[in-house]
């Protein structure tokens, strides 16, 4: 149905320009009518979607990843999730762009001491090698006990079981499972400067 | 800053209004000279079929060139999905896409019949059939078509900027007869300086003359238009592309050459090169001015 | 035929979070505008700030298809007691009514749209949701459209070495809309300042937020394109609390097609002027010749 | 989230983004709600839409502002003016919720006569010891014979008895009360005498807002409070991040609890919180003070020695929180399986102790003296949004080692090479770099836990590229490696790293993938709902567990999210249901505790168990429900909750039920004490314990400020801040009324980046929306200055200078403080000197000094001066 205000206009210009032209006859290929430019392909149309959550801040908007041959192709929101209804900040529209761009690092890269550079490194070999100077720093770094006072004042050695030299940061943008294995780990480690987002 | 963005449309189309409209002018007279002028006359007529074609042709290369797609130029003619004609009669870029095309034909019709009439394609005694044929009611006929397609060409031109959103351009609709105007005292020009040492020298001072009152019209539409913009008129003659017209087409081109027209028999001198020059240096800054003011008022460039 | 689509913008709910720009160009894959684009080995460069408010777009282009518009605004407007946000600080009287306007800008899909009037090779088309749509392997690349619009959607993209060269605006999300989906911009938006849908159910809904901010005490909310007064309608349509100007839209713009008839008879008049005055400068010169030699008319 | 804890027991936002809806007057402070969280603000907009009040009090006109239909100015740090204000208006003219004020608050409650209020002792509280900088809070307790949580004196050792059956000896006696709340010494008196200078001339005077606009705020929230209607209160770290940051919480927490807004559909406090899951990572702490489930840490500064001695100190046997040693063992076992025997306090024996504060700023003073040698930065960028971000940048040099675990190469990563302080000079730095390039979220699978304390999964949809992997793989195979070199080791210091428990793989799951050693989040979240330690059954809930090791469980206060159902018996993840309902929408995610959507709901009743208004109706009691009891035992009458809503109460206790003042847990409070987590199961307008500076909001001068504090003179600024001028050199600050920086700034998010700009500043399509930094300053200082807009400037603090461009707007202030024009500027902290929009690091400016409280520092107001560069 052609919307009424429209019909009018348009009768009105014909009847104008209808005085000095060829006439509507030639008129070929023009804007009188709508028409269906062509059914276009839906880029996102045989995807598999799998449902997600905005990477940003705590708002906690739902997302719809698009996937086609093990990649992402489309990011939008959930319209299922009752917190955003399908909408999504600007962050949250673009966060197609924080997983697939040029500039993303998915290389491991080292620095030695004193380089001026990064180098790359076989992922295995750091993950060897970090594993090897936490257990140096803690083994050379460990306090079984503690200098302190007891509640009548009396001086006390407390087991105290931890390092001061490890130090670990971060957190409030990664999963839940993470935080609890990783702090399940830096405390059986000893670790204790164990901090995240939470304070900033 | 205005609210419309700038189409761009820079020295290409400058160069193709220009050019455009000296085929157009030159044309439009030609077949006025056909219709009431004298056989002297028609060697000015010759002259403008010899001028029409080439630069006509010369014109739609700027034209294409001036496309971003310039592959896809016949896409204004034929529509590229159906391969139906491709006309709108309210799109005055798509009526002057066949205007263009119509005084392609009817410019190429006459360049060769010029050509044959002159015994310069060796057809003999066929070159006098040409100019039989010129002189028959069909040749009238055809001189009236002449005439139709080259106001045609030249008054589009100006209609097409009417027809949008840009200011100036817009707000007058004056700019169509102002172009047509144009197109006559730069055709006229373009003639007096291509035949100013070959043509008669009546037939000079009649072109002349004839030229004098284009340029005169021209003058009086400018002015007209400036008035037209209303509102806008202020800021059109402090705009420095407005001043170019007004002081460059206005004065340089139009004002300078009438005097020294009117100045010719007290100094006995006559300078119709210099005049003629003038003139088309006029047309060319009245495209040039009326183009970029407009686009000086846009929101956006590029 | 189906009904009429397109996006009601209700600007006094904008928060001008720019979501719908980003959705626009993550769905239409559109790059962002920057001095140099990043690569792997470099990170490219921005353009600079603006300093237009939080307006660092400037302008529709080929790439944004979507403009949010900040205006910042501490006058007393002319149209009675306004927004929000009322200070009377003796400490800063001029931030009285200190408001700020939000505005998501957008092709406007108008019924009568002067880009698909002046198009001349059809590439610019009605589509069956009344959308306003140019098809780019027709578009040659002409610019008439550019210059038509009276909003400056319209843009060329890149040049034809990159395939493009086309001109570029919203496609209303052509390809979502045929397959039943929202168009990004307007699913994206948090408040809901874009509503897309039937543009006769939108219409309803506009009129009623309007009453309501009338009765609300907002006299100056007013709708723009809803009625048929602006290029017979505008298929995108703006809930405003000021006038079209202070948002940067037209009050009045032209459809092209106005200016064709009195243009061509004025340019006619021109011709026949021309045509007179070549007339009296042969004729009279004749006229002379024959009064000279009367013969001339012989040969 | 002590502000909240404090008040109310659970240390986080009280009601959901969604049941904004239900508000009739939103008041948004300390936050700029539209730009900072746009999607939860369609929330409030809605509201808008269906007629509720949006008021705004923030320094800066935002975003947010553009949309209220109030906006208050106020000048950055005097926010407890403005809130003492409201508290006193409403006292004053009796606007208060009388019958929720009596019934739910401790404003009847009695205080021990010794007390001494800021308005005795012209703004210390009494139990000030000057020489160490802290209070002593026994003189704000309760008066009874024993005040609960404070407890008996701690039974002697009793080997047999368990760990739940102790709790009941520690249980004394009830508070006193007034309920004609006329007593001198109840905390309803001692509240009205402490905000007695608030007046609205004083708030004029100190916060620079207008007195015709504060009184317009305060007659909102009465109008749009009581039973009829409610009101809610939206904040951020436009509160927190202030030396009395936890007090101006505290001081909305008052504000509502007198409004009577707290516990029902549309009242409460909406804290909204700036990353996906901070809100998670507290629950489940990656912080040093805290275990999962708001335990505390051991200590070796507490009677921490063994198991007994940690529960006997950090039991409150009156609350809900009588149960703690329940979740203590089975954290525990979770931990350390079949090794955790009560030989061994179930592997207590093998946690560390904490020495004292090691938060942010502590952790990077020790890094900057070389103590610290081995650092992991795991998605954070503390080189950017670190406080003296130029202090903590050379503090990381100091490191022999550094991991850097990110998607993009923050500004951390590279400090070295890119840093102001190393350019050029990275040969100095002798520090050993790793990038362990990270797997973005569609990338892996796992939960976030949102501002509204929803836990909602995402799913894997892709492998990560090359060699990024999850940030679950990269710490479980750390720990694989890690517990293999440790393997051969006999020290008992190593015990804990062998033992503990660590198999997270699904071979199933990663078939389809191309990584095989993927953990298995699922696995995770299987231990962290808890199981029974026989069979390895999943547990209901928090409910089943038991302190004798027979039950496993990561983190209680989840538990119940894995609970088995009739369709899944061995349990499903209730992250990833999807089934979206109305506007609490049960199934659609997971809120702790227990799907509880808006806390404390049994406040959304009146003590006789009727909702309090029809159109507020939440939770309230159905006498004739068939239900079961807590033994299992089938009776009538329960606690309903509309639209699936679950109970924040003993589902089947009666309104009715008295408290008995010898029971343990639960049963000593009253059918009609909402707060479960409280040891009186009120709210508390007074805390009488658990903050380090005062148990009433007062105001104090930021730690930097322009002007003197004009209500207190004899201690104007917040008297047990943390402090760090002495530790830290370069870390001055300046006085107060200094001239040589006269103006205020604040730093603050904008939509268009993401804090630190590590998600942000790498895309394309945020980059050119905010492409450089910025300073907003007014078009009056502009002038005084000769700064014109886009102008480069020079941006100076007692810790750096740095350059920014000048953006002149009205919607920046100048404020009339006690007859001086104070001009205050705003810069986002957006940049750094990596990616496509780089800039500055605004936190080159920002000092370190802290909350006495959480150690937060004060990044919303310190002192600058500012010239044309």
């Amino acid at each position: 149905m052609e919307h009424p205000s429209k019909q009018v206009s348009r009768r009105d210009f014909l009847k104008a320009a209808g005085g000095f032209t060829l006439g509507t006859s030639l008129a070929l290929g023009t804007d009188l009518t709508r028409v269906v430019a062509r059914t276009k392909t839906l880029k996102i149309a045989g995807a598999t979607e799998v449902p997600s959550v905005c990477p940003y801040c705590a708002v906690g908007c739902g997302t719809m990843i698009s996937v086609k041959d093990g990649k992402v192709i489309n990011i939008e929101g959930n319209p299922d999730s009752p917190i955003s209804k399908g909408t999504l900040c600007p962050k949250g529209s673009a966060s197609f762009q924080l997983t697939v761009n040029p500039l993303r690092m998915t290389k491991v890269k080292y620095r030695a001491p004193g380089a001026s550079d990064w180098e790359d490194k076989p992922l295995d070999w750091a993950m060897e090698r970090i594993a090897q100077l936490v257990k140096k720093t803690r083994d050379e770094n460990f306090n079984e006990t503690f200098k302190t006072k007891d509640k009548d004042g009396k001086d006390v050695d407390k087991k105290v079981n931890n390092t001061l030299a490890i130090a670990s940061l971060g957190g409030a943008t990664m999963d839940n499972e993470w935080n609890y294995i990783h702090l399940k780990l830096m405390r059986a480690l000893g670790v204790v400067f164990l901090e995240n987002q939470a304070r900033i | 800053m205005g609210i419309t963005a700038s189409p761009n449309w820079g020295g290409w189309l400058v160069a193709y209004f220009f050019i455009g409209g000296i085929a157009a002018g030159a044309y439009f007279i030609a077949g006025l000279i056909e219709l009431i002028g004298s056989e002297r006359d028609r060697e000015m007529a010759r002259g403008a079929y010899y001028l029409a074609f080439p630069l006509l042709v010369l014109c739609s290369i700027f034209l294409i060139a001036d496309l971003h797609r310039p592959e896809r130029f016949w896409h204004m003619l034929i529509q590229s999905n159906t391969f139906w004609p491709m006309f709108k009669y309210w799109s005055p870029m798509s009526v002057g896409s066949w205007i263009l095309s119509a005084f392609g034909a009817a410019s190429f019709v006459s360049f060769v019949d010029t050509l044959a009439e002159d015994g310069r394609l060796g057809l003999g005694r066929f070159g006098g059939w040409a100019r039989s044929l010129r002189l028959s009611p069909v040749g009238k006929l055809f001189a009236v078509l002449e005439m139709l397609a080259a106001y045609g060409l030249a008054a589009y031109t100006g209609v097409l900027l009417t027809a949008t959103n840009v200011p100036f351009w817009s707000n007058t609709n004056l700019l169509g007869a102002l172009f047509m105007a144009s197109a006559a005292s730069t055709g006229i020009a373009a003639l007096l300086l291509l035949q100013h040492r070959t043509a008669s020298h009546e037939s000079l001072a009649k072109l002349e003359t004839a030229d004098s009152l284009a340029m005169g019209l021209e003058l009086l539409i400018m002015i007209g238009f400036v008035i037209s913009l209303g509102g806008l008129a202020g800021r059109f003659v402090t705009n420095p592309y407005g001043l170019v017209m007004l002081v460059g087409t206005g004065g340089l081109g139009l004002l300078l050459p009438l005097l020294l027209r009117l100045l010719a028999k007290p100094l006995g001198r006559n300078p119709a090169v210099v005049n003629a020059l003038l003139v088309l240096i006029g047309g060319l800054l009245l495209r040039y001015g009326i183009l970029f003011a407009g686009e000086s008022l846009t929101s956006r460039v590029g | 035929m189906s009904d009429a689509y397109g996006f009601y913008t209700d600007t006094t709910v904008c928060i001008g979070c720019k979501a719908c720009q980003v959705a626009c160009h993550q769905w239409n894959e559109l790059p962002a505008e920057l001095e140099q684009q990043p690569t792997e080995h470099s990170p490219g460069q921005t353009r600079p700030m603006t300093g237009n408010s939080y307006d660092n777009t400037g302008s529709f282009s080929d790439v944004n298809w979507r403009h949010v518009k900040f205006i910042e605004k501490s006058e007393i407007p002319a149209m009675g007691t306004t927004a929000a946000s009322v200070s009377h600080s003796p400490q800063d009287p001029n931030r009285d009514n200190l408001q700020w306007l939000m505005m998501s800008d957008v092709c406007k899909h108008c019924v009568n749209a002067p880009c698909l009037e002046v198009c001349p090779t059809g590439a610019i088309i009605r589509t069956e949701f009344d959308s306003v749509y140019i098809q780019e392997p027709v578009c040659n690349g002409c610019r008439n459209c550019v210059g038509a619009c009276p909003f400056g959607v319209i843009h060329m993209g890149g040049t034809a070495n990159e395939g493009e060269g086309t001109a570029k605006k919203c496609t209303l999300c052509y390809d979502r809309m045929q397959h039943g989906l929202t168009p990004a911009c307007a699913q994206a938006c948090p408040t809901e300042s874009i509503q897309f849908g039937k543009i006769t159910d939108l219409k309803v809904r506009a009129e009623q937020r309007v009453k309501d901010l009338h009765d609300l005490g907002f006299p100056q909310a007013q709708l723009y394109g809803a009625d048929t007064k602006i290029l017979g309608g505008l298929n995108s349509f703006y809930l405003l609390m000021d006038q079209p100007e202070v948002y940067g839209l037209p009050s009045n713009p032209k459809l092209p097609s106005r200016a064709v008839i009195p243009s061509t008879f004025l340019s006619m008049g021109s011709a026949l002027l021309v045509a007179l005055g070549g007339l009296f400068a042969f004729r009279k010169k004749r006229m002379e010749e024959f009064a000279a030699d009367p013969t001339a008319k012989e040969r | 989230m002590p502000g909240l804890g404090t008040s109310f027991g659970r240390g986080g936002a009280t009601n959901t983004q969604q049941d904004l809806q239900n508000a009739d007057a939103i008041m948004i402070m300390g936050s700029n709600f539209a730009e900072c969280h746009p999607v939860g603000f369609r929330w409030a907009m809605k509201a808008k839409a269906k007629g509720a009040k949006l008021i705004h009090v923030d320094p800066r006109f935002t975003r947010t502002s553009a949309m209220a239909d109030t906006y208050a100015p106020i000048r950055s740090g005097s926010d407890i003016v403005f809130l003492g204000g409201l508290i006193k208006y409403l006292i004053d003219n009796e606007k208060y919720f009388k019958e929720y004020v009596v019934a739910y608050t401790n404003a009847p409650s009695l205080i021990d006569p010794n007390y001494q209020d800021t308005e005795e002792l012209d703004g210390l509280f009494s139990g000030f010891d000057p020489a160490g900088r802290k209070y002593n809070p026994d003189t704000w307790k309760y008066q009874s014979d024993l005040p609960p949580g404070q407890t008996q004196p701690v039974p002697a050792q009793d080997e047999s008895q368990s760990f739940s059956a102790r709790v009941g000896k520690l249980v004394g006696p009830p508070p006193k009360q007034d309920l004609t709340m006329q007593d001198p010494h109840c905390v309803f008196q001692i509240m009205k005498r402490h905000y007695a200078r608030y007046t609205p001339e004083m708030v004029e005077q100190a916060t620079g807002c207008p007195k015709d606009i504060f009184l317009k705020v305060a007659e909102t929230l009465a109008q749009n409070s009581g039973r009829e209607r409610t009101a809610t209160v939206v904040y951020a770290v436009g509160w927190t991040q202030h030396t009395v940051g936890v007090q101006i919480i505290r001081a909305a927490t008052i504000l509502q609890l007198l409004l009577g807004n707290v516990g029902r559909p549309g009242g409460g406090i909406l804290a909204l919180r700036g990353h996906a899951t901070i809100q998670g990572s507290t629950d489940v702490p990656t912080l040093y003070n805290l275990l999962p489930g708001y335990l505390n840490s051991p200590s070796a500064l507490k009677t921490h020695e063994t198991l007994r001695a940690y529960l006997d100190t950090e039991v409150t046997p009156t609350a809900y929180w009588a149960n703690m040693p329940k979740f203590m063992v089975s954290m525990l076992k979770a931990w350390y399986g079949d090794a955790a025997t009560a030989q061994n306090g179930y592997g207590y024996d093998y946690q560390p102790k904490i020495v004292g504060d090691h938060s942010h700023m502590p952790m990077f003073v020790a890094m900057s003296q070389g103590s610290i040698k081995g650092f992991f930065a795991m998605g954070q960028n503390p080189a950017v949004g670190g406080q003296n971000a130029g202090f903590q940048r050379k503090a990381l040099a100091k490191l022999d080692w550094m991991v850097v675990r990110d998607l993009y190469e923050t500004e951390t990563a590279t400090f070295w090479r890119d840093s102001p302080e190393f350019k050029g000079k990275s040969s100095d730095v002798k520090t050993e770099v790793f990038f362990m390039p990270a797997a973005a979220v569609p990338e892996g699978a796992g939960s976030f836990t949102n501002t509204q304390r929803l836990l909602q999964k995402h799913e894997k949809a892709v492998d990560p590229p090359d060699d990024a992997r999850t940030d679950l793989w990269f710490t479980y195979k750390l720990g694989v490696r890690l517990k293999e070199l440790y393997q051969s080791s006999t020290l008992p210091r190593d015990t804990g790293i062998k033992i503990l428990t660590w198999s997270y793989v699904d071979p199933e799951e990663n078939k389809q993938w191309r990584i095989p050693d993927e953990p298995s989040s699922d696995l995770v979240m299987r231990e962290i709902n808890g199981y029974t330690v026989s069979d390895k059954k999943m547990v209901k809930g928090f409910g089943d567990l038991k302190d004798d090791g027979t039950t496993a469980c990561g983190v209680w206060i989840y538990s119940g999210i894995y609970a088995p159902t009739a369709d899944h018996p061995d349990g499903f993840n209730r992250s990833a249901a999807r089934t979206p309902g109305q506007i609490i929408s049960p199934n659609w995610g997971f809120a702790w505790p227990a799907n509880r959507h808006i806390l404390y709901n049994r406040a959304s009743a009146d003590p006789a168990g009727n909702p309090w208004s029809e159109r507020k109706k939440l939770v309230y009691w159905d006498a004739n429900a068939p239900a079961t009891d807590t033994q299992g035992k089938p009776t009538k009458g329960k606690w309903v909750g509309i639209e699936g809503e679950v109970p924040d109460f003993v589902a089947t206790k009666a309104p009715t039920t008295p408290a008995n003042p010898k029971g343990v847990g639960l049963d000593y409070h009253s059918g009609a004490d909402p707060f479960i987590m409280k040891a009186d199961g009120k709210g508390w307008l007074f805390a009488p314990q658990g903050l380090t500076d005062g148990p009433l909001p007062t105001h104090y001068e930021p730690y930097e400020s322009p002007v003197e504090n004009m209500l207190y003179h004899k201690q104007g600024v917040n008297p047990v801040a943390k402090l760090y001028d002495k530790l830290v050199p370069g870390n001055a600050y300046s006085p107060p009324g200094n001239p040589d920086y006269p103006h205020i700034l604040s730093t603050y998010r904008l939509t268009e980046h993401h804090l630190s700009g590590s998600m942000s500043r790498w895309l394309p399509w945020l980059a050119e929306l905010q492409p450089e930094l910025f300073v907003e300053i007014s078009p009056e200082l502009a002038h005084e200055k000769g700064i014109s807009n886009t102008q480069l400037v020079n941006i100076k603090t007692p810790r750096a200078t740095i350059q920014a461009k000048a953006l002149v707007t009205k919607r920046i202030r100048p404020f009339v403080i006690g007859g001086k024009t104070i001009h205050q500027v705003g810069m986002p902290w957006h940049w750094g000197y990596n990616g496509i929009a780089h800039g500055a690091v605004v936190n080159d400016l920002s000092a370190l000094v802290g909350d006495p409280n959480v150690n937060i520092h004060e990044a919303k107001v310190f002192v600058c001066q500012i010239e044309k560069a």
